[in-house]
């Protein structure tokens, strides 16, 4: 205990007096800030405007200049220059420069940041460019670039020992008070190079519970609330002084199982098992809004989703005859039994996302209803990375985010070629795993999109169930602010108080 | 001078009448005593006179303080008296004085709130003076001496400048020295002024003197000046409280000589590193009683546990080796803590008879010597009177045969009556069965009269 | 009728629900009707349906034999152990008395919390990690309780005088400290038993207590919470249950007889 | 008089206890943990969306989970004898900050709660105790024993439906201005003012049956007196002792009120910690809170010393 216990005493003695900033715009949202470091929470300096990246997405995840103006990749793809937009300058009043913006992804590159997972070489500056050599070609490179982790602070954020000392960006707010893990504020930074935002601060307060952020929305308190529940999201509705957005986002429910189990070793087992979901049921009652997933991927993420496939249907009937085909017969008690082994599965999931444990409870009886038994374990997320490396998993419920990179060929990449901790388990397509890569390296047209679209639909290494909607609502007070698909940005450097 | 004026005052709860219409004045300088037993109804005239009879409780008559009239019967009217006229002395003073207060401060905030008299400070640092409290006035009273206490509590009670002192049981659970202290501290309430004193003490009463009122069962049987009643009672109850003081018991016949059962030599005891009293010696054979008279604290009981082998002990203590195991018993001075609480009589006597395989035709005889009524053993302690539980616990000691008893103190808690009665039954039966007794009194007039020899104890 | 027989005819009526309830109850707590989420009470259901189809009654009985099961056994087990330890200590004095004191206050000064939370992880079950790590906290209560009364009526003449009758420690034990220690025993027992039930409900509230779909009171509201205007009623059966029971133990802990 | 000396080495015994204690719970903890530890962690600093076995095998080598339990234990001793409680695995901020942070929040909760409920309990209690067993004592026992009853996280929802969102009067929920202070400082205050109020009544009821009570109403004082000079200060030293170890309770009870109004508190951190594995958060939680209890009851016995000077009665 270095400091005094005095020190405590006093700071539980002195409330802090300040007083709530009327002229400030506030978000409640349910993400606790873990520390300054953007590789923990980056996701929030960036959506607060705080923090930027070299490359951006708009909400189609097509690629836009960010505190890179432009980019070009040399003629083998093995190396990328990343043009640094002058006349930046660092909340500190430094300037933003190439060396500058090097420093910050070399210390992301030695962080576990989405940069490990690209091919790169080396990141060096040269003249007013960033370079980046790979060692082999990927085209996904200026995606990944656009991912928080890789976002840039001044020079004199990082520590020599490769922590981060203070958040100092490049974004239109400036850091004024930041206290994980539930309080930022920012106030304008007027030199901003975008021009200045017009709001005068933004405070951001991180509110587990959901219940409490739409009240806080009712009462005013928050000018921006996201991910309300689903009976908040009906209630605020009605409710004059807000407006409730609900946008659809790349992020699926999957029920991941082990494709090299007794269980669900054929394709004819996993389509059984499909079969005996009632999706549209289960989204009305847990998600309360129409997204159950006839296929793999969302509308909103063009090319990737096609209209085409027949959508994933409930008939408990036909699953058990399924199963029954595939030798799964029911024995005395109901349960489905083959060669002495009983139907008997665990299937894992994580409070973290509170719908998750509903869901496994409904998929629980529909399980049953076709004979199989059930035992949730509903534990920490990372059980299921954990029990996939170790062999043992046998089901698990999660959310997964296509969209941690614009690209969804990165997660895919991750996931499915051929298998990963968040997606395919004792499955093998050297075809789709190929046609990926290549993806990868070169991009892809939508017809090749469609095609990979088409064998997760046809072989069903992870079932999908729903697909999500981020859900908002914003105060009347405030116009300008966008519910961004990629999960990027609030557009609060855009918004402004309305009269 | 005529203080006060009390007539006809009677208590009722709902249609039983407690205490007969009784009649009083208290003059200037005069003292009257209320004398009785517990249970004769003497404390509720008391409390009817200062209004502060417990919930449920009617009183009914009139009372006249110097020229004001009250009425018993709402005693709300009363509380002006409090303090101002009437002084009331508290039973036990190192419970009633404020614990986490000084002592001069309990005095001075009368002189202040209640007297309104100027410089509050000064005048009770000059009571505290007059009693000889000049080192207590800056002490809490858990500091003090009981006797300091009950000085300091006369003269908070007195601030405020009442000329009757009332004084209900002043002298329950108090040594003899410490009794004498409490017969001059109401002497000095009798200076200008008037005093009324509840008890059941013969020797404070003869000591105040003015008019004695004897009362027996919500009655006043007998009253008269202080000189007839003592020496010519002509009530037998009156009569049988007299007999019944230790001072008039008839002197103890030795018994014939018996084998020696207890021998100590040199013997004291020691407790947290202290050793209580000078060491002593001395020699029981059976059927003997051994008085043992010493001032509070001094180890009385703890040289009786000695004997019994519940303390350890410095010194020679020799044990007649062919006594049985169980035979040295004992009889506490509180009787209902001597007994488990919570189950019956009964209950306890069966498992004691369980435990050693007594025969169970030995307790109806004894109950019938005892004087005790079998229905009695269906009760929980709490819900047997003093007397009758010491004869239950001698009872309970005598089902082990005996050969020893050490009597703590044993009839300190009892009314004079209950007293004499107990004590005799517990000689008699000693000598009947040959038993040793060890009898621990601070009354040195009883010890005289139940004593073969005496041994006084003195602090080291 | 005083505030504690209210409090008894409460818990009574209360256990009597947990105990019989599922025997009249055709559903089971787990099985689901999508399409009834929400809904009103029929035949099936007599409480109506929670937020999955559910029946309200089936769980609300369910939770509560949950809840009234584990804080009772943690209770009485705290009980047995503290009272055990808090007789011994008293009983053979000394070190063993110092040492133990020293413990009961260590583990005193701990987050209870936290004792919950390690048991929690270090226990395959919830339901164990509840009986054990409030067991845990709430022995030290019946140790101080059974030491300062052991140590207070162990000196007195009761206990001298059944020396001296040749009464072992376990008759003295039996006839004099238990019947002083047990009222205040019953207190500590009921506030025991409403801390705990509290715990459990709490836990449940901030999701680290039992797993869904297990019907727990703490769990249920906070499912149910979200519903909270379009289905007041549902919520209000966990909350009302639980209030009840609370309100129950309290009484009866709160009588000064 | 050496008994505060007494009281002083009772007390450093006491914080030796719990040192103790702590570090050989955390040990058990360490041992008999199920799960991979390095999944959990990284789980907890990257989140649900990035965790994976290469992260978790990152976050191994990085914090050299391999080396077993023994020496974690002896390395986390050491720095405790060095009063360095070490950095948390999940943020890498110190740990004595983090506790700082939260543990002040918490405590500053706690305090206004404290007050808000001395002005509603005690002057309840000593209503009732000095009429012990009249209409308002047992009215007072019934509506104590509902509020204690009441689930806190309701009380806190009504007060946020009724004062934020129907008369807009405080805000709803949030942390670092004073206004932010009223709801959930209320929601806790009223259990504990009916608890307190409990204890004030039996003290003070106690007190007024006694005899000193009598003589001093016997001396000539008027009621209000007797309370003013004799009843309240004989009731002072069980009310504070009941006080402290309320307060005890509080700073760690106040979980669920923290996650209603989004307040960044103490017992939050203690559940994010315990869940992920962030052994020294929980270690450094365990042992600042168990000797805040011990240096609060000392400071409890001296003022209770102080009020009763006959000493600390248990």
């Amino acid at each position: 205990m270095r400091r005094p216990l005095s020190l405590l005493v006093l700071s539980a003695l002195l409330p802090v007096a300040a007083l709530a900033d009327p002229a400030a715009l506030d978000v409640a949202a349910p993400f606790e800030i873990k520390a300054a470091d953007p590789v923990l929470s980056g996701d929030i300096f960036l959506k607060m405007d705080v923090m930027e990246t070299l490359v951006n997405a708009d909400e189609n995840g097509a690629l836009l200049p960010g505190l890179s103006d432009s980019w070009s990749v040399s003629d083998d793809k093995l190396s990328w220059r990343f043009h640094i937009r002058p006349g930046v300058t660092f909340h500190d009043g430094t300037a933003l420069t190439s060396d500058a913006a090097a420093t910050a992804l070399n210390w992301s590159k030695s962080k576990e940041s989405i940069l490990t997972r690209a091919p790169i070489s080396s990141i060096r500056a040269e003249g007013d460019e960033v370079e980046i050599t790979l060692t082999e070609a990927f085209a996904a490179l200026p995606a990944f670039l656009a991912e928080y982790r890789t976002g840039i602070l001044a020079p004199a954020a990082y520590a020599a020992d490769g922590s981060v000392v203070g958040l100092i960006g490049t974004g239109a707010f400036k850091v004024t008070r930041l206290e994980p893990p539930l309080t930022l504020e920012a106030e304008r930074y007027d030199a901003y190079w975008g021009g200045a935002a017009k709001v005068p601060a933004v405070h951001y307060t991180a509110v587990t519970r959901a219940e409490t952020r739409a009240l806080m929305a009712e009462s005013g308190d928050a000018e921006l609330v996201v991910n309300l529940d689903p009976a908040s999201f009906a209630r605020l509705g009605s409710v004059d002084s807000v407006t409730v957005q609900s946008v659809s986002l790349p992020r699926v429910l999957l029920l991941k199982l082990n494709a090299a189990s007794p269980f669900f070793d054929t394709v004819e087992e996993r389509r059984a098992l499909s079969l005996a979901i009632d999706r549209d049921g289960l989204a009305q009652a847990v998600l309360r809004y129409p997204a159950a997933a006839g296929q793999m991927f969302p509308p909103a993420m063009g090319g990737w989703h096609d209209e085409a496939l027949e959508p994933l249907a409930y008939d408990a009937e036909a699953a058990r005859a399924a199963f029954a085909a595939a030798g799964w017969l029911p024995g005395a008690d109901g349960i489905l039994e083959q060669d002495g082994q009983r139907f008997e599965v665990e299937l894992l999931t994580y409070p973290d996302r509170p719908e998750l444990p509903l869901t496994a409870a409904v998929l629980e009886q529909f399980f049953r209803d076709v004979g199989i038994a059930v035992t949730i374990n509903s534990t920490n997320s990372s059980e299921i990375p954990a029990k996939h490396t170790d062999g043992t998993l046998q089901l698990a419920l999660f959310a997964r985010n296509f969209a941690l990179v614009p690209d969804p060929v990165g997660t895919l990449m991750q996931d499915y070629a051929p298998t990963g901790d968040w997606g395919a388990m004792g499955w093998d397509n050297a075809g789709f795993t190929a046609a990926v890569k290549k993806m990868a390296a070169e991009g892809g047209a939508d017809e090749e999109k469609s095609a990979l679209a088409a064998t997760l639909h046809a072989e069903l290494p992870v079932l999908p169930i729903a697909w999500y909607q981020q859900t908002a609502a914003i105060s009347k007070t405030v116009k300008g602010i966008v519910i961004d698909p990629y999960e990027r940005s609030f557009g609060l450097k855009s918004a402004e108080f309305v009269e | 001078m005529t203080l006060l004026v009390a007539k006809d005052i009677s208590v009722h709860a709902g249609s039983d009448r407690l205490v007969d219409p009784v009649s009083l004045t208290l003059e200037m300088g005069k003292a009257v005593t209320v004398l009785g037993e517990s249970g004769s109804g003497k404390s509720l005239l008391a409390q009817a006179i200062l209004g502060t009879l417990p919930k449920g409780l009617d009183g009914s008559g009139t009372l006249t303080v110097g020229g004001d009239t009250f009425d018993p019967a709402r005693p709300q009217g009363n509380r002006v008296l409090w303090g101002r006229r009437i002084a009331v002395l508290p039973q036990e003073p190192w419970l009633a004085l404020d614990p986490l207060m000084r002592g001069q401060q309990q005095v001075a905030e009368v002189h202040d709130l209640v007297a309104a008299a100027s410089e509050p400070a000064v005048r009770a640092k000059a009571d505290l003076t007059a009693l000889g409290l000049e080192a207590a006035g800056d002490k809490f009273p858990w500091q003090l001496s009981g006797g300091m206490a009950q000085r300091l509590a006369f003269a908070a009670a007195r601030a405020g400048g009442a000329a009757i002192t009332v004084a209900d049981e002043p002298t329950k659970g108090l040594d003899a020295d410490r009794r004498d202290d409490v017969l001059a501290l109401l002497r000095k309430g009798l200076e200008g002024g008037g005093l009324l004193t509840i008890t059941h003490d013969l020797t404070l009463a003869k000591g105040l003197g003015g008019e004695i009122l004897v009362m027996q069962g919500g009655t006043v049987v007998e009253r008269g000046p202080a000189a007839r009643i003592l020496t010519a009672p002509q009530h037998p109850y009156t009569r049988a409280l007299i007999a019944a003081d230790p001072a008039n018991w008839p002197r103890r016949v030795p018994p014939s000589v018996q084998p020696v059962l207890v021998r100590a030599t040199d013997v004291t005891v020691s407790r947290a590193g202290r050793t209580l009293f000078r060491p002593v010696g001395f020699s029981l054979s059976r059927g003997q009683t051994l008085g043992i008279f010493g001032p509070s604290g001094c180890g009385k009981s703890s040289l009786g546990n000695a004997i019994l082998g519940l303390l350890p002990y410095e010194g020679t203590l020799w044990r007649d080796p062919g006594a049985p195991k169980l035979g040295f018993q004992k009889l506490w001075q509180d009787p209902p803590a001597a007994f488990p609480a919570r189950i019956t009589l009964g209950q306890g006597l069966d498992d004691l008879i369980a435990l050693h395989r007594i025969d169970r035709k030995r307790v109806a005889p004894l109950l019938d010597r005892l004087k005790l009524s079998p229905s009695l053993l269906t009760r929980l302690p709490s819900g047997v009177s003093g007397g009758e539980l010491q004869r239950i616990a001698l009872l309970r000691a005598l089902l082990l045969d005996p050969v020893f008893l050490f009597a703590d103190e044993p009839t300190s808690r009892l009314d004079p009556v209950t007293q004499a009665e107990t004590v005799r039954l517990m000689t008699e039966i000693a000598a009947e069965r040959d038993m040793a007794i060890v009898f621990v009194s601070h009354d040195r007039a009883l010890l005289h009269s139940v004593s073969d020899q005496m041994l006084e104890l003195s602090a080291q | 009728m005083t505030a504690a027989h209210i409090g008894w005819s409460v818990l009574a009526a209360l256990i009597l629900f947990a105990l019989m309830g599922p025997l009249f109850d055709p559903v089971g707590p787990f099985k689901q009707s999508l399409m009834k989420a929400l809904s009103g009470a029929d035949a099936a259901a007599p409480f109506g349906y929670d937020h999955l189809g559910r029946s309200m009654f089936s769980r609300l009985a369910h939770a509560l034999r949950l809840s009234l099961l584990l804080a009772f056994a943690a209770t009485a087990t705290a009980a047995v152990i503290g009272i055990g330890l808090g007789a011994l200590a008293s009983w053979r004095g000394g070190w063993l008395d110092r040492g133990l004191a020293l413990v009961a206050d260590s583990v005193l000064a701990l987050p209870a919390l936290l004792m919950v939370l390690m048991m929690g992880v270090i226990l395959p079950s919830t339901a164990l990690a509840f009986w054990a790590g409030l067991a845990a906290v709430q022995w030290v209560e019946f140790f101080r309780l059974t030491r300062n009364a052991a140590r207070s009526h162990l000196a007195s003449p009761a206990v001298e005088a059944a020396t001296l009758q040749g009464f072992g420690p376990v008759w003295i034990f039996r006839r004099i400290l238990w019947p002083e220690i047990g009222p205040m025993l019953r207190t500590a027992s009921a506030f025991g038993v409403g801390n705990a039930i509290a715990a459990i409900a709490a836990l449940g509230f901030v999701s680290v207590g039992m797993r869904a779909p297990t019907p727990e009171l703490g769990l249920m509201m906070v499912e149910l919470l979200p519903s909270w205007r379009e289905a007041p009623f549902a919520l209000m059966q966990p909350v009302l249950a639980c209030f009840a029971l609370l309100l129950a133990l309290n009484l009866i802990a709160g009588d000064r007889r | 008089m050496n008994t505060a000396l007494n009281t002083i080495a009772f007390r450093l015994m006491q914080a030796a206890g719990v040192a103790l204690v702590v570090g050989v719970m955390s040990f058990l903890m360490m041992q008999a943990m199920p799960g991979d530890m390095a999944f959990r962690i990284a789980a907890a600093r990257y989140g649900y969306d990035l965790v994976n076995a290469d992260l978790a095998n990152a976050v191994r080598a990085e914090l050299g989970l391999d080396a077993g339990p023994v020496t974690q234990f002896l390395h986390w001793m050491g720095g405790l004898a060095r009063l360095d409680l070490g950095q948390s695995l999940v943020s890498g901020q110190p740990v004595w900050d983090e506790i700082t942070h939260q543990l002040g929040a918490s405590l500053q909760l706690a305090l206004a709660a404290i007050v808000l409920s001395l002005l509603i309990g005690p002057p309840l209690g000593i209503c009732a105790g000095l009429h012990a067993g009249g209409r308002f004592d047992r009215a007072l026992l019934v509506v104590a024993a509902s509020f204690r009853a009441v689930p806190q996280f309701l009380l806190g929802l009504l007060l946020i439906i009724l004062l934020a969102v129907q008369m807009r009067l405080l805000p709803a929920a949030g942390h670092g201005s004073l206004a932010h202070f009223v709801l959930p400082a209320l929601t806790l205050a009223l259990g504990l003012a009916a608890a307190s109020a409990r204890i004030t009544r039996d003290a003070m009821a106690g007190v007024a049956a006694s005899p000193l009570y009598a003589f001093a109403r016997a001396k000539g004082l008027s009621d209000g007196e007797v309370l003013r000079r004799h009843g309240l200060r004989n009731i002072g030293a069980p009310v504070v002792t009941y006080l402290g170890l309320q307060f005890v309770l509080l700073v760690e009870g106040v979980v669920v009120v923290e996650t209603i109004f989004g307040w960044p508190g103490i017992g939050h951190a203690l559940i994010h910690a315990v869940f992920h594995r962030d052994v020294p958060m929980v270690q450094g939680t365990a042992l600042v809170m168990g000797l805040g209890f011990v240096l609060l009851n000392a400071i409890i016995d001296l003022i209770v010393r102080r009020i009763d000077p006959r000493g600390v009665q248990s």
